[in-house]
């Protein structure tokens, strides 16, 4: 009984959260002939995953405990640490609660969305290796454990990629996924190796309390090499086109884990090492490369998803650019601006898994993803549509969902941060964000009009809605993306706040290892009051009243003689005006959208066309370029 | 950048506006102005060349046999129809038709939009049924010319239907034609006369004949 | 009350939609000097429409060419009910100087009850108001009916 | 029992003052004035001043034809949406010293809910499926982009300057705002706010669509664009909007920029907040429109990223440094 008891203590069930997913993984690989099988054993280990995960929050957040768990029970010996640890905070809690939900959502969807596809076995295999990984890298307690999962999520990643190989350009992305990844990942080993060098350990928390009061040339190397590498897995810029090959070949469902996951557990490895290992997020020009990075890859990467022409490629580009918007906040350094970030990250996996799911639907449904063939599909797909455009709304931000109430406070501790600190540049930041959001907007708008409204083509006359397995799973985000914008104050108060909280409290992470940390630099996170108010149920409440209102009085006044066509054949009275002819299929184009934008800027449109030339020679050489300019940043200027 | 009216929106703003308002204040059509058709049957010979000259075919004419003998001619104008070029007017030698300055030529049936006026003319005489028709000869159906057609190929006309309208005398290209409305007189100048045709084709009663 | 407030409103902003059904373009001219500081029709609530959705009036210019006729139809019955029908100029009431041609097909009342025509070629601007007053009394008159 | 009161005295902020009836009765006065004052600068009598209200009745009273190819539910709510959205805008929007609904959003809500309205415009367009619709949705939203950056920059410059004002650094709230020129008096007063001001003026045509900004509903060239599909009352509900989001934008210039000259007491605020309202629009709409054509849609962007930003950006600098 004891025994049992021990088995089930919260204790164990980061471990128990990870075996979860790789147990999974092997049986399948196992015993996954059956459909049924595989399909049971696959739910059963992202429902598990999802359960230990929640079971945690009672001890991580609600009572602030650090849960420090020594694999095989190996504590440290002679004051340095030689076991495997995991080590969960509510910052690593918080990242994991983010997988396990994608992760299961994902899993569900998969079920009736990969059901044309051959090798399913293979599929589930490589998914629950990939949430594997990317789950046990955000619980791990050792810089090396680390490297070992992000190499596994990297490949189960590069894999899945190339899964539906007879998708033009699939075996393509994956090769320059490979590469580039790979390059990413010997940085993360070599900035270990280089830190082990120093330090003699790989624990973070024993590197987190050593690495500090000890830097020289080769811990800003090793720094620069770990930004670098994470930076890659985070695919900020300029690693963002290998994201628009990926996203564009894999399917949807893998998308979802990589855009809503993976670049997480990028931006995870960065606040890891910026704020815990090197604990010099306090210096102004630490702030300046994570700000700048961050809005570099806002603004380029939203640019650039304007420009596509692609479903899955724009929305791959979004997410770049969202997770832009989260290293911004992140790179603020204040309570807010972090609280705010990780807001940002929640409401990113939500609405972009959303997104992902609903692009996956259209394609498994019309067999394309190209903007320009699309149209119309409002009409076939109602549920689909509605979905979709609660993810569309939350991720440009449109009040009242979830969007919004991450960008209100990410605004907020940008221009605060900007009049607190006198610093012109943090300015500059909350307009480009706030142009940002806008162009965002725009181009969900584009995908709107070209995938669900507009005309139907001809050809897709006979598309229907998915299944309800794939509808409920869309539903499950959509649900959550209203909830988190609905109540922006439980999830800063539960998830974001602790989470923020335990990023500006060094010394706790390090001492729950049974560590000294004395040393540690305790960054002034301070309180933080918003600037303004939002209160999106009241918002709700006062919109309901006044659309009520406007409802009654249209309904009053008998809204509209309403006359619409019945018969199968369109009579001249319900066809479309076309100056007088005969109603035909005529959809303006994704690409010819917003002609008065891209025609005022198409020197730099034109300019990053010719930079993002597809050669994956191009991007490697662009990794090594980054690579050298964050070494020379972190060695000069730092 | 430049505004050139920009002044203008001002001052205009505190000045009068320049409107004709016109439901409220009439208005008169200006000197000229070719508006709604009016008729006057009585003056008018029936000769039928304002349906001739007419480019809209908007004018046309019914003869109604009368018991008595004489005939009932009504000569409807379509204002529908109308390009108000006055042609008609132009050519109308007894001046029975006028164009007016009423410009209010709104209908909601189409019958509003005709102007029609009739006269009661008398008959021509009959006379006895011609011998013979020759080759060439262009007279109407049911109406019998009593006058042979010459042999030389000059035009001979017909008294019994011609009205005098001089519009032969006025086509003649080489003015071989004398026509005297007062007298009634139509004379060939022979010397002149290049056997063109013309006259014949142009007489709106038909009575030339060659 | 509010069904008395559309039926009286009705009347007083007709939007007139124009459609050139082969017209020398005289009387679209004319159509345009009556939305001009001279005449300005807007003051009696009239307004170009772009669309025929938008519009009470439809007014015909031109002698509906063969070519044009299935376009005419089909952009009259896109108008919502009640609508007028009002030609202008001679051209699409009978065809004009161009009747009898192989390529007319109008008028325009052999396919369409036409409501009101305006004679003249081109009518003058006054002409143009006094048609398309008449026409919004029947508007309301129609709207009337509808209830 | 206050409950009750209370719920009572919201639902009357929200249905008569300053919410539906208000927005009805003064933007459609505001659009009638707007027309007829055009009519007078261009030397004509011009419409009647109720001949927004005589628009809007009528169209209420035509048939409202759905084409086949529209998306049904999209088509009918979008109108109702976009309404509603700008009612609420209204409410949040202090009269002076008044606020309806304070503890709700700020002026970064305002922006983004400045978006609704042509958001649901758009998505009405595009589900009913017309190609005009598509270009007009494509220049509503470049429209929609232009303005927004000398907005952001204008309110970025508001907020700053009370914020900097009263202490706190930032301010985001428009009753604080209100609240620091009920003491100070109006902001336009500072120098520094001056090139705001004007950019906002600037803004207030291509906000609302009005000339010579109105390349997405130019009904000449593109058939009204958006709205080329809409008949009857939901397109009187479109028109009744545009209206409302002219009074939104005038009184939001006046609560950011005119503020603190109200009397105190709610109906003469009422009355002042109108014809405030009238000025601006007679300064900024409908002067404007007197004597331009209409602009292209990449001569929009490049005026209001351009002209207008460089005002706005103006007047950010001098607040950041205190002017």
């Amino acid at each position: 009984m004891n025994m049992l008891g021990n088995i089930l203590s919260y204790q164990h069930f980061p471990i128990y959260a990870i075996m979860a997913l790789f147990l999974g993984s092997f049986l399948i690989a196992a015993f996954g002939e059956k459909r049924s099988v595989r399909n049971i054993l696959a739910l059963l280990s992202v429902t598990a995953a999802l359960g230990f995960i929640l079971a945690l929050m009672k001890p991580v957040v609600f009572h602030g405990e650090i849960i420090s768990y020594w694999m095989g029970a190996r504590e440290p010996a002679g004051g340095y640490a030689i076991g495997i640890a995991l080590e969960v905070d509510a910052l690593s809690f918080f990242f994991a609660l983010l997988v396990a939900v994608a992760v299961f959502v994902s899993g569900v969807y998969s079920i009736q969305y990969m059901n044309r596809d051959d090798n399913e076995k293979e599929y589930y295999t490589l998914y629950l290796l990939l949430c594997g990984g990317v789950m046990g890298m955000v619980l791990s307690g050792d810089l090396f454990n680390m490297f070992i999962m992000v190499e596994i999520l990297t490949f189960a990643a590069v894999a899945l990629t190339a899964f539906r190989n007879t998708v033009r350009g699939a075996v393509e992305a994956a090769f320059k996924y490979l590469v580039v990844g790979c390059m990413g990942s010997t940085c993360i080993l070599v900035g270990t190796a280089i830190l082990y060098a120093q330090t003699h350990t790989l624990n973070l928390a024993q590197l987190a309390q050593l690495a500090p009061g000890d830097v020289n040339t080769a811990t800003r190397l090793a720094f620069a090499l770990l930004f670098v590498g994470f930076g890659t897995k985070a695919f900020i810029v300029p690693f963002h086109p290998l994201a628009a090959d990926a996203h564009g070949a894999a399917p949807a469902s893998v998308s979802v884990i990589i855009s809503g996951v993976l670049t997480k557990s990028g931006i995870y490895g960065i606040i890891r090492i910026c704020y815990f290992l090197f604990q010099s997020m306090g210096l102004g020009a630490m702030q300046f490369l994570l700000v700048f990075i961050g809005s570099l890859s806002m603004f380029v990467c939203v640019t650039m998803a304007l420009a596509q022409h692609d479903f899955k490629r724009l929305l791959a580009f979004h997410s770049i650019s969202q997770i832009g918007y989260v290293l911004t906040a992140v790179g603020l350094c204040t309570a807010l601006g972090v609280s705010a970030g990780l807001y940002h990250a929640i409401n990113h996996t939500l609405f972009k898994g959303l997104l992902f799911l609903a692009a996956g639907a259209v394609l498994h449904e019309t067999g394309t993803t190209d903007l320009n063939k699309l149209g119309g599909l409002a009409k076939k797909m109602p549920h689909t549509t509605a979905l979709f455009m609660v993810g569309a709304f939350s991720i440009s931000g449109v009040p009242p969902f979830n969007g919004f109430a991450s960008k209100w406070m990410i605004y907020q501790a940008s221009y605060q941060k900007a009049v607190e600190s006198g610093n012109i540049g943090f300015l500059l930041v909350t307009i480009i964000a706030l142009i940002t959001s806008v162009l965002t907007l725009a181009s969900f708008v584009k995908v709107s009009h070209s995938v669900f409204f507009g005309q139907l083509p001809p050809e897709l006359a006979n598309v229907k809605e998915v299944s309800w397995g794939m509808r409920s799973a869309m539903g499950i985000f959509a649900l959550l993306c209203i909830i988190t914008g609905l109540f922006p104050n439980l999830v800063t108060a539960y998830l974001t706040e602790p989470a923020a909280a335990a990023v500006f409290n060094v010394k706790n992470y390090i001492e729950a290892m049974g560590f000294d940390g004395s040393a540690a630099v305790q960054l002034e996170a301070g309180g933080f009051q918003h600037a303004g108010v939002w209160d999106p149920v009241s918002w709700l409440l006062v919109l309901c009243i006044a659309l009520l209102a406007i409802t009654i009085v249209a309904v009053a006044g008998k809204y509209g003689n309403v006359s619409r066509c019945r018969a199968p054949a369109v009579e001249n009275k319900y066809q479309l005006f076309y100056g007088g002819e005969e109603q035909e299929f005529s959809q303006l184009g994704g690409e010819d959208l917003f002609w008065g934008f891209k025609h005022n800027w198409r020197g730099y449109f034109k300019f990053m066309h010719r930079l993002h030339s597809g050669v994956v020679n191009d991007y490697a050489l662009w990794a090594v370029v980054d690579l050298a300019l964050v070494t020379l940043f972190s060695l000069i200027v730092l | 950048m430049d505004f050139p009216f920009m002044k203008e929106a001002i001052s205009q703003l505190f000045s009068k506006s320049s409107c004709a308002m016109y439901p409220a204040v009439p208005s008169q059509a200006a000197p000229g102005y070719r508006g709604r058709i009016e008729y006057h049957p009585e003056l008018c010979i029936s000769c039928g060349m304002c349906e001739r000259v007419c480019s809209g075919n908007a004018i046309t004419r019914s003869v109604e046999n009368l018991e008595d003998g004489r005939d009932k001619i009504t000569l409807t104008f379509n204002l529908g129809s109308c390009t108000f070029c006055a042609t008609c007017a132009d050519f109308c030698t007894k001046h029975a038709i006028e164009f007016t300055g009423d410009y209010h030529m709104v209908a909601t049936k189409e019958e509003d939009l005709l102007v029609s006026g009739s006269f009661i003319k008398a008959a021509p005489k009959k006379k006895a049924p011609a011998a013979a028709k020759t080759e060439g000869c262009q007279t109407p159906a049911g109406k019998e010319s009593g006058v042979k057609p010459r042999d030389d190929g000059k035009p001979v006309n017909d008294p019994a239907r011609c009205v005098y309208c001089t519009l032969c005398a006025k086509k003649c290209p080489a003015q071989a034609l004398t026509v005297d409305r007062a007298a009634k007189t139509w004379t060939l100048d022979e010397d002149k006369c290049v056997s063109c045709g013309t006259c014949a084709q142009v007489c709106p009663k038909n009575c030339i004949i060659m | 009350m509010f069904k008395r407030l559309i039926a009286e409103r009705t009347g007083k902003s007709p939007w007139l939609f124009h459609i050139n059904a082969g017209s020398c373009n005289g009387c679209d001219i004319e159509l345009v000097s009556v939305l001009t500081p001279r005449y300005d029709a807007e003051r009696l609530g009239f307004k170009l429409a772009g669309s025929p959705r938008h519009a009470d009036i439809v007014v015909v210019t031109g002698p509906v060419t063969k070519q044009s006729l299935p376009r005419v139809l089909r952009a009259i019955s896109q108008v919502p009910e009640p609508r007028c029908i009002v030609t202008m100029g001679s051209c699409p009431q009978s065809g004009n100087v161009f009747r009898g041609s192989y390529s007319i097909a109008g008028p325009l009342s052999k396919y369409v009850p036409v409501d009101v025509d305006v004679a003249g070629c081109a009518p003058k601007p006054e002409a143009i108001i006094d048609g398309l007053t008449l026409a919004a009394k029947i508007l309301k008159e129609k709207r009337g009916r509808m209830n | 029992m206050t409950i009750v009161i209370d719920a009572l005295q919201y639902l009357g902020y929200v249905l008569i003052f300053p919410g539906f009836l208000f927005c009805f009765l003064a933007g459609m006065l505001l659009c009638g004035i707007d027309r007829k004052l055009v009519a007078k600068m261009q030397k004509r009598v011009g419409p009647p001043i109720l001949q927004p209200f005589y628009d809007f009745f009528k169209l209420c009273g035509k048939e409202t034809i759905i084409p086949a190819a529209a998306e049904r539910n999209t088509f009918m709510l979008s109108p109702l949406v976009g309404l509603a959205a700008l009612v609420v805008i209204q409410l949040f929007i202090p009269v002076f010293g008044f606020t309806a609904f304070s503890g709700i959003g700020d002026i970064i809500v305002i922006l983004y809910l400045l978006l609704v309205p042509a958001l649901a415009m758009i998505l009405g367009g595009a589900a009913s499926g017309s190609p005009y619709a598509g270009v007009g949705l494509s220049r509503e939203m470049v429209t929609i982009i232009s303005c927004e950056l000398p907005l952001v920059l204008v309110l970025l410059a508001v907020a700053k300057t009370v914020g900097g004002a009263i202490g706190t650094g930032l301010c985001f709230s428009l009753s604080q705002i209100a609240e620091y020129q009920e003491v100070n008096g109006s902001l336009i007063t500072k120098i520094s706010m001056l090139p705001a001001a004007a950019a906002m003026l600037l803004l207030i045509p291509g906000e609302t669509g009005s000339h010579p900004f109105d390349a997405a509903e130019a009904e000449t060239e593109i058939c009204e664009g958006l709205l080329a599909e809409y008949s009857g009352a939901p397109l009187g509900v479109f028109k009744l909007s545009h209206a409302v989001k002219m009074l939104s934008l005038t009184s939001l210039f006046v609560a950011l920029f005119l503020g603190g000259l109200g009397t105190g007491i709610l109906a003469l605020d009422a009355v002042l907040l109108f014809l405030l309202c009238a000025l601006i629009t007679a300064a900024s709409i409908s002067f404007v429109h007197a004597f331009t054509a209409r602009l292209k849609i990449e001569q929009i962007f490049k005026y209001y990223w351009t002209v207008v930003s460089l005002l706005a950006a103006v007047s950010l600098a001098l607040a950041w440094y205190g002017l």
